[in-house]
């Protein structure tokens, strides 16, 4: 982990002269993020695209990359990207184009704000890098992407579902191929959300905790010996 | 100084009635529907996992005696509150009050006995550190 | 006696004791419903706003909240419940002692309102049975009361006698529904401007 | 010394029971096998009780909405903390992506309930960057009214629900009776109280009414003492100031690092405001000071709150001083109805109505995020764009999830009371929690 940075008092490096509320942003080629040129330099191969959308700097990074642009992002004193706004994924409606996973990052010493993107080719298994050990605000928002999209972030502490309970059998919800009613029948998906056993409710940490072992029903046991994940 | 017991029979009577007629009507008048899910505990909307009955830790208990020892003081305290007035008056009450000259502190002072008793006790609890709670 | 149709009527023949009994009970209960909020989204916002003191609940003796089953007359579904929340409403429900009603606040628990997709139920009415349905998006307090003055009219004209409208309803085991699954599709079915939404492309 | 010794001991039973635990056997010394045992910790008398497992759950009073909290209990202080959320997870994104933009409107306002007009603006604001138009003086300045009255009465939802958590009920009442009256004003502008719906694209669904500039003068002149009562009755209370100080503590760079925003970052010591760093809808020319804590415990987040509304009085007052005249809509047909009056009178502005209604404003490809300071925290809208009338990606980005997600920090090893009061203080919105 980076040394521990002293209280963050936001503009205190920036350039002098308070930020203004931006007026007629081109669509493409505003001014550019000083620190796309700086991953340029750092990273040369990594960084393979860099465009200003709507007045905001876009990086595609290489994904087998991607922990050390962060990390470096985090620590070095010139960037003090210390706040991790978001992390989502997104996928496009023509089924060829891969997935982007993407990092909304923010520096507040220095009052800028990064998107960092990351493709994956749908055919290859979804997987990359967590930036949790950087970022402690990574943990749920990478266990909702991985809930939504089905993408394995490698280094999760506990990457379950968060939104959608454990036995949740249709799939990735946010996936285009996913149907917006669901796969199953209305009565299907009712059955399915009311015959969750009692354990479904509890993690397994949880049901250490109490050495429920033993007042578990036997049926129980079983399912959790075989290594059926429980809890919501 | 036997017709003086009427109310309290009178009060103890009417309680016992109205216990019995409260849990009896209720119980006459109702009518069980049980099901499973009713049984189980209530942990809101969860089913419950483990029992309640854990081992808790000393320290409550501790408090729990200490609470009794010094409440049971108070209650000590009423009767003394009442007969005040004739423990401190050497002669009988005239019509509830001492005639003048003839008052003492004798009542104060037992209770303050009473009290210091206890103060020691509770000065000893507080040395042994049953008080310490974490 | 002639109890088998709805004992709502009350033109039964019933004896001047056994009604007159009838609506002392019934003034009791109708007049001091001790609301459960199951308050989810927005439609709770709403219900504290009804119960605060500009339109006050407790006008309709509906003052005292309680939290838990145990003591609850009423039901108040106030907003959306997905599908992770079905078991836990209908435990909740389950849980509370007869005689128990329940009211449906708002368009999302009655039909599963706007949100016609993967994760909400198409209305509680599928999981638990409703008495009054509240309709719109929150409901004004103005039209939660009305609901609640409707709930206090069906009670005033419940007869003891007829014990069916008390039976604690049983799940069918093999699907653990209340309701036959065809009826719950069937229920469910999209309706109006919502068949023709689900196009992700223009 | 190592604290293992060697004995030999005779064992009826293998010592391990089914799932692997060293059961708790009798010893007798003596018999043929040595076998080794760790010194039980237990020799000494045990007087610690076993942990208990307690559900505070989706149906409670004190967790402002349905949000479960597995607690794993030692007597009354908390062990551990594990959160499941997702039981209001109602797919919103899901159906962001099947909605034209205006259509989305009114589902912002659903997904985080108590700022639901500030959520439209911040939508109307991250649609009007990915069309690539710039909004009217009048419907800025309107929007700013709008934003600031959505924080007065998010503020006065947690203001009311923090007070029942911890004990004063008095508060809920006068804190409700003062958002009735925003919502009157709410109601004469957009017709509806809590789901407003207001903007739209490139505009608002309707001007202010004549009349509605007095009647926000006067909430604006009579609202201030409403806070003074609740201060004095809270701030310097003896039994509000033992509940929370020194509660859930959060550091600076650990709440940077967890990435909490808003009156939660605040109160920690980092002084991050979008409304100051990251300037929207012309703040930087009002003139506001934003409340910075210095412990970041409960306390300390009520007293940023506390400030934050009477900020946003002193911006409404400025707001209302400069309120423009002239449009509230932009007049680019591309995107906007035309006025009723023009759609029914020229064929040209009829056929743009049309296409609106029908087909709904079309971006060019791209992506905008634009973030807003909300009561909560750091709301914006991540939309992608490929040309077509409804969003590839609708993502929202949920300060209060952000905010739940370091409670297993904030509550171990507090007592179970302090969970309701730490749970209250980050002010959580389980809609749009779990979207």
């Amino acid at each position: 982990m980076s040394e521990t940075i002293p209280t963050v008092y936001p503009g205190v490096a920036a350039p002098s002269g308070t930020p203004v509320t931006p007026r007629n942003i081109p669509h493409r080629g505003g001014p550019e993020n000083p620190t796309a040129s700086a991953l340029a330099a750092q990273f040369k191969a990594a960084v393979k695209r860099v465009d200003v959308v709507w007045g905001e700097t876009t990086v595609l990074v290489d994904a087998t990359r991607l922990k050390d642009i962060v990390q470096w992002l985090h620590d070095d004193p010139g960037q003090r990207y210390d706040f991790l706004s978001d992390v989502t994924a997104v996928e496009y409606r023509d089924t060829g184009r891969p997935i982007e996973v993407v990092w909304h990052l923010r520096s507040l010493p220095y009052r800028r704000f990064l998107r960092l993107k990351v493709e994956l080719e749908k055919t290859a298994p979804l997987a990359v890098d967590s930036v949790w050990s950087i970022y402690k605000s990574a943990d749920w928002m990478e266990r909702e992407c991985y809930d939504m999209f089905g993408i394995t972030f490698r280094g999760h502490p506990d990457l379950r579902r968060i939104l959608m309970w454990e036995q949740y059998r249709e799939g990735y919800p946010l996936r285009k191929d996913f149907p917006l009613r669901g796969r199953f029948s209305r009565a299907e998906q009712l059955r399915q959300a009311l015959a969750q056993n009692p354990e479904a409710k509890y993690s397994m940490d949880e049901l250490s905790i109490v050495e429920a072992f033993e007042d578990l029903p036997e049926d129980m046991r079983q399912r959790l010996g075989r290594g059926e994940k429980t809890g919501e | 100084m036997a017709s003086s017991f009427f109310p309290v029979l009178l009060l103890i009577g009417f309680v016992a009635v109205n216990a019995v007629a409260m849990i009896g009507l209720s119980h006459l008048s109702l009518r069980l529907r049980p099901t499973p899910e009713k049984d189980t505990a209530y942990e809101s909307g969860i089913p419950p996992l483990g029992d309640a009955r854990e081992r808790f830790s000393v320290k409550f208990y501790m408090v729990a005696m200490l609470f009794i020892v010094f409440d049971i003081e108070t209650v000590f305290m009423i009767p003394w509150g009442v007969a005040f007035r004739q423990l401190s008056c050497t002669v009988p009450l005239v019509s509830g009050v001492c005639p003048s000259g003839h008052a003492t502190l004798f009542g104060l002072g037992e209770m303050l006995v009473f009290i210091a008793i206890l103060l020691a006790g509770l000065v000893y609890v507080w040395k042994k550190g049953a008080l310490q709670w974490d | 006696m002639g109890l088998t149709q709805v004992s709502y009527s009350p033109e039964t023949q019933e004896s001047w004791v056994a009604t007159k009994l009838d609506f002392l009970v019934n003034w009791g209960r109708a007049n001091s419903l001790w609301p459960m909020p199951f308050g989810t989204a927005c439609c709770a916002i709403e219900f504290m706003a009804t119960a605060a003191s500009r339109f006050d609940l407790a006008r309709f003796g509906m003052e005292r909240m309680s939290f838990s089953p145990r003591q609850a007359d009423v039901l108040i579904c106030a907003g959306r419940v997905p599908f992770k929340l079905a078991p836990v409403i209908r435990r909740i429900w389950q849980q509370m002692p007869q005689p128990k009603w329940c009211i449906s606040m708002g368009a999302c628990a009655s039909s599963g309102g706007m949100f016609d997709n993967y994760a909400v139920v198409q209305g509680i009415d599928t999981i638990i049975p409703v008495d009054v349905y509240v309709p719109g998006c929150p409901p004004r307090p103005e039209g939660l009361l009305y609901g609640i003055r409707m709930l206090q009219q069906k009670v005033m004209r419940e007869r003891m006698s007829d014990t069916s409208i008390r039976n604690e309803m049983e799940p069918d085991p093999s699907s653990r529904l209340y309701i036959p699954p065809p009826t719950i599709d069937e229920l469910s079915e999209p309706f109006g401007n919502s068949v023709n939404q689900t196009r992700s492309t223009v | 010394m190592s604290d293992t010794r060697t004995v030999e001991v005779e064992l009826s039973t293998t010592g391990l029971d089914a799932q692997g635990r060293p059961t708790r056997t009798p010893l007798r010394v003596g018999g043929d096998g040595a076998q080794t045992i760790e010194a039980y910790p237990a020799l000494e008398p045990d007087f610690a009780g076993e942990h208990m497992l307690i559900n505070i759950g989706p149906q409670h009073p004190a967790t402002h909405g349905v949000l479960r909290l597995v607690l794993e209990l030692d007597g009354e202080t908390v062990v551990r903390c594990i959160p499941h959320i997702g039981y209001l997870h109602c797919g919103f994104e899901k159906i962001g992506e099947y909605r034209q933009y205006n259509q989305i409107v009114p589902w912002t306002d659903r997904e985080d309930y108590l700022n639901s007009i500030g959520n439209n603006i911040a939508f109307a604001l991250g649609a009007e960057r990915l069309f690539g138009i710039e909004i009217t003086e009048r419907c800025t300045v309107l929007r700013v009214i709008a934003g600031e009255l959505s924080r007065i009465i998010s503020h006065l939802v947690w203001l009311g629900t923090t007070c029942i958590d911890i004990g004063a009920f008095t508060p809920f009442l006068w804190s409700f009776q003062e958002r009735e009256r925003v919502y009157d004003l709410l109601e004469r502008w957009v017709g509806a109280r809590l789901t407003t719906s207001a903007t739209r694209v490139g505009g608002m669904a309707a001007d202010i009414p004549d009349g509605w500039t007095a009647a926000l003068d006067g909430f604006i002149k009579t609202f201030p003492k409403t806070i003074d009562q609740v201060d004095q009755m809270l701030t310097r209370n003896a039994i509000w100031v033992g509940r929370t100080v020194g509660l859930g503590v959060m550091s600076a760079e650990e709440a940077t690092n967890y990435g909490l925003s808003g009156p939660m970052l605040r109160a920690s010591g980092v002084a991050y405001d979008v409304r100051k760093d990251f300037p929207y809808l012309g703040y930087e020319t009002y003139d506001f000071d934003v409340p910075v804590g210095t412990h970041g415990d409960v306390y300390d987040r009520y007293l940023v709150r506390m400030e934050e509304l009477r900020q946003s009085v002193r911006i409404l007052e400025q707001a209302l001083a400069r309120l423009p005249g002239g449009p509230v809509n932009i007049d680019d047909a591309r995107v906007i109805l035309p006025p009723k009056s023009k759609a029914t009178s020229e064929m040209e502005s009829m056929i743009h109505h049309f296409k609106q209604v029908m087909e709904g404003p079309r971006p060019p490809i791209g992506e905008a995020y634009v973030v807003v300071e909300s009561p909560k925290g750091e709301k914006g809208y991540y939309m992608v764009s490929d040309g077509s009338a409804k969003p590839v990606r609708w993502r929202i980005r949920p300060p209060s999830f952000v905010n739940l997600s370091a409670i297993p920090k904030m509550v171990e090893g507090h007592l179970l009371s302090d969970v309701i009061a730490i749970n209250a203080s980050i002010d959580i919105v389980m809609g749009e929690i779990d979207r």
